[in-house]
């Protein structure tokens, strides 16, 4: 018997992007959970977004709690700076560096137990703000690392795997986001890689906070018969209600062309992202009509996927704070300390 | 009518009895600046309470030519500006002493005392005459309590009018009230009492080389000046007040001059775990980052605060300690943090802590921090407290050194990083127990995982004994290294020196210092040291040695400056004797002095 | 083929290295519990990653006649069942010893010792050829290592064959397969070695008057037999097993028999905070009310704790320590959270705090707490650790008196306030420094405020520093004289009595006994006291002035107990000498005996 | 001058109620918040509502965090247990306090800074649970104890006293509650007594948690123009979308009359609440649709207050927890502890 070794998350084709970087640069350690966890596909999606999207890994900060879904920072871009911090309050973290350096791509990795418990109020304030950044709340239903308690997200009636029902209505995190004024908000399933990429990517080029709510099983915990976070139920009863195509800036857009019954939204750095909804008259740029989409659909049973909600024009947190262009770690001192004289002149006013 | 006590010149104590909310401050305020505008050492305390409008609270203004302004206990005069608290008031008054108080209403007979002397006037019917409206007669009351007092202590007229000018230069109708309501009081002292009273003031020439300031507003100046540009905070007295003046200091210092857009970022958390969690994740990012907060802030912020001593992450906080334990009594002032402060969090750790002794020093001290902080990668406590940060004190006018660079500690940049072979995070290559760190985006071959789990010397996770060992050792050596960069402590030795020592903290240091006058007089002579940093240095541990008997001095119930020397220093337990108030007043030369003699016959006895 | 160590019986350590989740952790319980039913002294320690599934994990095994079952980190014997490992595996073994390994795969030259003998069996070979799916042969692997070390160390069969028959009683087919398996181990290794190896095992009858137990089922049952009706907790390792333990208990025990309803109340909370509010709720209504957490909880706690110590509402914690700081390791022990607890929250405060030695004492401590919280009113710590609480000891049989009658305290009844004139929440009318309480719902009478600001004595709010004091005052009274009343320090004296003593607390009692007969072996004689219970009552004070050297022995960085036994005894510092082991690992009579030494030969020096 | 010394707060009629009680019964000590602040109106809302449903004031318990409005509680019932706790965190004691003696009435009050900022996540799982209370929130847009700080609930654009704008989205107490599965959500007005007093009486009375966000101005640091929260502003804005009529037990039911335009729901003690909506087809048991409304109206400018949405057959927590009828703390000892025979026999299984 020995351990079982998953290589790194692989990828076919070692194929450069234009930095002349391939996905194998963009990897990380060697994941140590569990075989099959939903986290560690989620993992590769995260690799391919940022490969395709072509930003220097040791441009990009990843951030995170405490979990098993917290641990996957460690298993993508080695060069990246990263941060595994305590349990729930990874989004204060991610505020601070982003105000400190709003020039780093942020990417913040987290659970439904760090996300919807602990760090519940965390996560209100840190949409509350806008703050710039990709955040992936990968929710099984359960406290993995802590082995399968029920965690908020948690739904009415959900088997664990003692058979016990979970009694609690879940905290939702999509219709949360919505409520609070998120200005990106998307679900998807870490089975769905097709669908995760793009919508990471739109993520890392909004100009605010994005929330994906990623169902990622917990095949050790949380995949059995009577759970609704298994892959069997998630597979059966998502539903993409919007199918999101992401146009880097680079690319030539045909956004003209594909407009009609699609949506295209223009993000803050000229990337295009084209919504098309497979539900009739859905908008994913009406908060409340989405709103009331989304509760409807779960209402039946379904799950709602896709980048449900988008808004552009909104102002970020540095926008609220009305800071200087490029990063406060980089204002020269002299630009910060006012110096004898002013203090002299100061403290005339002291006497 | 009870006999006057022997004349006393820029030497007595009093108190203002008045109900918040209603203006009275910044008359008090204006108060305590005329003293201060003639030359004469002085100080102003605020006993507010914990409510915004309609209790009682007070304002004691000390005056002494000697510079002893510590708070005394003991009041010669007192303006009773509120019923409710006239009993309170008047029985507080030292025999011979006076009464200023609001004759509208008569005075009861019970309340009568046949040792102090009662002055009325009709403030409140003066006002009512005079003034229309009935916000304005009440701001005015407040400034005919100062005409009069102008009158009874011999203030010179022209400097408080010259504070009016200042104050209403643009608004000239609020200004003729106002010059008005002073001139009433003024002239009815001067009618109705033989002024100036025994107590009284003559200019002196102080003012020159010193300000007013409190520790709030000197803390934040020194966060400008040390460049710190991130502050994350939680509302909570007595540390508001700090936030708040960086907030008016970045408004006026801080906006590009082209773009009017700031050069610094001021995060209002939804709570302190958040505030800490900010300035963690700025610091990380490579900027002077911190927050302020007070006891109930720190508690909260402990398992933050051990990730950043086990991440090795700069931090500066600002403990402006009120008096506890929990919410406690928030508006008043207490040294309680000690223990909550320098072993803070679960598991084996230890704290940089600086502890000012006054506004001036909460500058100074302030910059310190973020220097060691980023030096010593780890967080730092800036230790003041109620009375040094919401109190205005008169303190040596702040010097700045343009030629001051901040200590950014052992940050490697991308050229750094080209020059060597490969970075790891936790390695000491320099033998001083610090390791170096990288920011966030400076390249590739600088970027690490940093993780509150347990972590080897290459910053690699792991969960075995060796390598986990010697991280925690090395944070242990780094940590005690810092004693010998903490600002030293203040000492003053005795001519010849003296067998029995004083040791003490903070704001305690007048009352200490004028402690040790009385006590000579009374032929008791000590050394004296006041801590300033810990770990304690060097100096501290010589100092307690050299004494047979340290008397230490601070203002909690449980002897926490006593208990932590006796654990972070050589010294043996018997040569501590403990001196303690906790009251939640500042304290008093008065509480030094009878602890200390209380010691002194106990040891005779 | 290295030489065998000489015959060793009933004294003998093994670690078995395997991969988590995969079954290894039954297998290797059944092992242990076959020792425990041959009436052995044994135990077992879990060596386990902070991880699900996939990665290395151990199981240690010591087997002493003796009853010296603290950890030892010599091993005569591994089980390597995880190639990943055996680098490290075979290194760690004594020369003389045995490697038992699957030579399914060859094993690499470069790991042949040529001072320990190689036993292999082709274990996974043997399953594939005997079991369907992979599953199945790679749990059968388990029982196959159980069955070959059945033969090697001469355990009684029949006493493994039972515990198969008890488990899977109503399972014939897989009872079947395990005996398969159990039988192919054992058989391959009679064919292949010279059974049983010098070290081997021999019945004896300690079984009957002992059980295994973990210290959080025990600490759960000190819960359910206290009578504690609400529990409130936040998922967190090593003390989730606690509330885990609790929970089945109750689904066994407080079920009303009619309705199947709950006579308990487990809450789940959103994190600790949530968890100690609700603990803190639940007393204040009346109920036995307890919160398991570990370091990291503990400081989330902090201000909530200062909030139930100032206001005096009882509170049971439980905190099961793991290796600090920060998240640490958290699945590997440590002792580094004395401090935290003790001194929790800001300002002036001081906690009653009991430290369990072994899984029994969880349970009757846990019952003791609860006692102390009531009659102290205030929040008592029980402090075990991960070794304590997780892993399987063999303890004498509980014993419970029906007898008993909870403490309740000084809780005023309705008929109580009928006779009394007026009810004042924080007066101490007996002059035991301890109020009367009421609790919500009695009467009118008996309502009052509960409240975290200034109070004074009749619990009204105060600003006032008299009234203030006076409460704290009596608080900091009160909680030393629980000092009296916590659980007696364990105390032994050598014949005649010794200079020397040696003091220690939790989890290192083992170790520190093994280490003593060692050490009276070589000559050196110590008196032994452990400390079960803070403030620290007269024993502990008397035996440390009753020695000029006191060795303190405990498993941190900081030498927490050492630095209380500083602050809170009468004792000179010069009188104690630490000896620490804080890598993560439980204490052994090594680390006690070479620190000890270490000291004499310093001494000496 | 002297302290502006407020009268324990009056009421004209001495008149008893059933337990033979006055208002006066209901009051507690002197109020010391600033004269017309919103909370004392509040304050007299309570007492009327105790006095009215005749509720023993020993039977209940009264709990509350810091701020102003957590002040509150010791101006009203006296002879009530009371717990001024720690900031933010009173819902996890009246959770436990909850657990442990469920025959207890519980209210909380709270401020926006208490309930939205540092207690936001605390608040949210009180709602999860179900907590059987009445959970008031004053909300006046700041932290007026600490002398005015915008809170989490000022809206978009309120400005300051000083006249600074806050560009925060605001977190809104009533669309919060209503995705989180609250069972009873209202809107009230600090102003409006005879709409405040019904819904508290109906909220005493629903079993489970009954949250009511009343608006309830700052006159010190809030009550300007500009500010959204001052009394003008709510004045003008507010819209009644449902007016609430209370009927208690005792009285006999006129319900089948009353119904019709009007939704008649049934308390679990029996007593009827009457909901007449002022707005077309609005239906307050609707949750999605009440949320929808209030969202729009809200969208309008408008401040739509009532019991907008309240759930009926609804479990609370001690149904989720599976309790035992009557409180915890009244279980006989012996029915707690199995005793020695059962450790001896327990144990046998440990050996
Ligand atoms: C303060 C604190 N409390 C509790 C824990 C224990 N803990 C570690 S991970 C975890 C829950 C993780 O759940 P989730 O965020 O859903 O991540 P998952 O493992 O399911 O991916 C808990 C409770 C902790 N590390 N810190
Ligand atoms: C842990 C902690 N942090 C901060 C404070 C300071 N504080 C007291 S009240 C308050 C805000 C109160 O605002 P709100 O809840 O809206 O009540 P209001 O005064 O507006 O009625 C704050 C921040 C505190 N008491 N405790
Ligand atoms: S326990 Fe669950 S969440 Fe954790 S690694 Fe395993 S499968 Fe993933
Ligand atoms: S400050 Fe505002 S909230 Fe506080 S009492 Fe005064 S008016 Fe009320
Ligand atoms: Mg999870
Ligand atoms: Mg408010």
């Amino acid at each position: 018997m020995s351990p079982t070794v998953k290589p790194k998350v692989r990828h076919p084709s070692l194929q450069p992007n234009a930095l002349g970087l391939t996905r194998r640069d963009y990897e990380g350690a060697v994941s140590t959970l569990c075989a099959g966890c939903g986290h560690d596909s989620v993992t590769a999606a995260v690799i391919q977004a940022f490969w395709e999207l072509e930003i220097p890994p040791h441009r990009a900060a990843k951030l995170s709690g405490i979990g098993c879904s917290s641990k996957t920072p460690t298993y993508f871009m080695s060069e990246s700076h990263g941060f595994n911090s305590v349990h729930g309050r990874m989004p204060s973290i991610a505020t601070g560096a982003n105000a400190a350096n709003r020039d780093l791509i942020y990417i913040g990795i987290s659970g439904d137990g760090d996300s919807l418990s602990i760090g519940l109020g965390q996560l209100c304030h840190a949409i509350r703000r806008n703050v710039n950044m990709l955040y992936v709340l990968e929710n099984n239903g359960v406290y993995g690392l802590t082995k399968g308690q029920f965690s908020a997200s948690a739904d009415l009636g959900s088997k664990s795997k003692r058979g016990k029902e979970n009694p609690f209505y879940p905290i939702d995190p999509v219709s949360l986001a919505l409520s609070l004024g998120a200005t990106f908000v998307a679900r998807s399933f870490s089975g769905d890689k097709a669908q995760l990429v793009p919508i990471m990517k739109a993520g890392l080029r909004h100009g605010g906070f994005a929330l994906i709510d990623v169902i990622s099983p917990c095949v050790t915990f949380n995949d059995h018969e009577g759970s609704t976070k298994s892959y069997a139920h998630t597979r059966f009863h998502q539903n993409e209600v919007v199918e999101t195509d992401f146009v880097p800036l680079r690319a030539e857009i045909t956004a003209e062309q594909e407009a009609g019954s699609a949506t295209v939204v223009t993000m803050h750095d000229g990337s295009v992202v084209t919504l098309r909804t497979t539900a009739e008259g859905y908008d994913p740029t009406d908060r409340d009509a989405a709103y009331a989409h989304v509760r409807a659909a779960q209402g039946r049973g379904e799950i709602p996927t896709g980048l449900l909600y988008i808004e552009t024009g909104h102002q970020e947190m540095h926008q609220f704070e009305n800071t200087v262009d490029g990063p406060l770690v980089d204002v020269p001192f002299d630009a910060l300390c006012p110096g004898a004289e002013a203090l002299d002149a100061l403290q005339r006013e002291w006497r | 009518m009870a006999h006057d006590s022997p004349g006393r010149t820029n030497d007595f104590a009093l108190k203002i009895g008045t109900v918040n909310g209603t203006g009275s401050a910044s008359a008090n305020g204006m108060l305590m600046q005329a003293f201060f505008r003639m030359g004469i050492p002085v100080s102003g305390k605020n006993i507010f309470p914990s409510n915004i409008q309609g209790l009682p609270t007070w304002y004691e203004i000390r005056v002494n030519g000697e510079g002893h302004t510590a708070r005394t206990p003991h009041f010669d005069l007192t303006v009773a500006m509120n019923r409710e608290t006239y009993a309170k008031d008047i029985a507080e008054i030292e025999s011979g002493g006076w009464v200023l108080y609001d004759s509208t209403w008569p005075m009861d007979e019970g309340l009568l005392r046949e040792d102090v002397n009662f002055l009325p006037i009709p403030f409140a019917k003066l006002c009512v005459e005079n003034f229309e409206g009935a916000r304005t007669r009440i701001l005015m009351t407040n400034i005919a309590y100062v005409g009069a007092l102008v009158a009874l202590l011999d203030i010179d007229k022209d400097v408080v009018k010259g504070m009016l000018h200042e104050t209403f230069a643009k608004k000239q109708h609020l200004l003729d009230s106002n010059e008005l309501a002073l001139k009433l009081g003024h002239d009815y002292a001067l009618e109705h009492f033989d002024c100036p009273l025994p107590i009284r003031v003559e200019a002196m020439d102080l003012r020159e080389e010193s300000v007013i300031l409190n520790g709030n507003l000197g803390a934040a100046l020194g966060c400008l000046y040390a460049g710190a540009t991130v502050g994350a905070w939680y509302p909570i007295t007595p540390a508001t007040s700090l936030m708040d003046s960086f907030t008016a200091l970045c408004e006026r210092y801080r906006k590009d001059p082209e773009t009017g857009r700031n050069r610094y970022c001021i995060l209002q958390a939804e709570d302190e775990l958040a505030a800490i969690g900010m300035v963690i994740g700025a610091s990380w990012c490579g900027a002077r980052s911190f927050t302020p907060t007070s006891g109930a802030g720190i508690s909260l912020m402990n398992e933050f605060i051990g990730l950043a001593y086990y991440t090795e992450v700069p931090a500066v906080l600002f403990d402006v300690q009120r008096t506890g334990p929990s919410t406690g009594m928030p508006t008043r002032t207490q040294q309680g943090d000690f223990f909550e402060v320098v072993y803070a969090s679960h598991g084996d750790t230890k704290h940089i802590a600086l502890f000012p002794g006054d506004p001036a020093e909460c500058f100074y001290f302030a910059v310190e921090a973020f220097d060691l902080a980023e030096r010593f990668q780890t967080p730092v406590f800036v230790v003041s407290d109620l009375d040094i940060g919401m109190n205005d004190w008169v303190v040596p006018k702040l010097h700045w050194d343009d030629g001051y660079v901040p200590d950014r500690g052992k940050v490697l940049s991308a050229e750094d990083l080209e020059k060597v072979q490969d970075f790891h995070r936790y390695l000491d290559l320099d033998g001083d127990h610090i390791p170096y760190r990288t920011l966030p985006g400076t390249s590739p071959k600088g970027a690490f995982f940093t993780r509150g789990s347990g972590h080897d010397k290459y910053g690699r996770y792991t969960e075995d004994a060796y390598p986990y060992q010697e991280v925690v050792d090395r944070l242990a050596k780094k940590i005690d290294s810092a004693a010998a960069r903490v600002p030293a402590p203040e000492i003053r030795r005795v001519e010849g020196g003296s067998s029995m020592g004083i040791v003490t903290v903070g704001g305690c240091r007048g009352a200490v210092l004028e402690a040790l006058e009385d006590l000579a007089a009374d032929g008791v002579k000590l050394d004296y040291l006041r801590v300033c940093g810990f770990p304690f240095g060097k100096e501290v541990d010589d100092f307690l040695a050299a004494h047979d008997v340290n008397f230490v001095v601070e203002q909690n119930r449980d002897a926490q400056l006593l208990r932590l020397l006796t654990l972070e220093t050589s010294t043996t337990k018997d040569r501590l004797r403990s001196v303690r108030y906790y009251g939640g007043l500042p304290m008093s030369a008065f509480h030094v002095r009878d602890g200390i003699q209380a010691h002194l016959l106990h040891a005779e006895a």
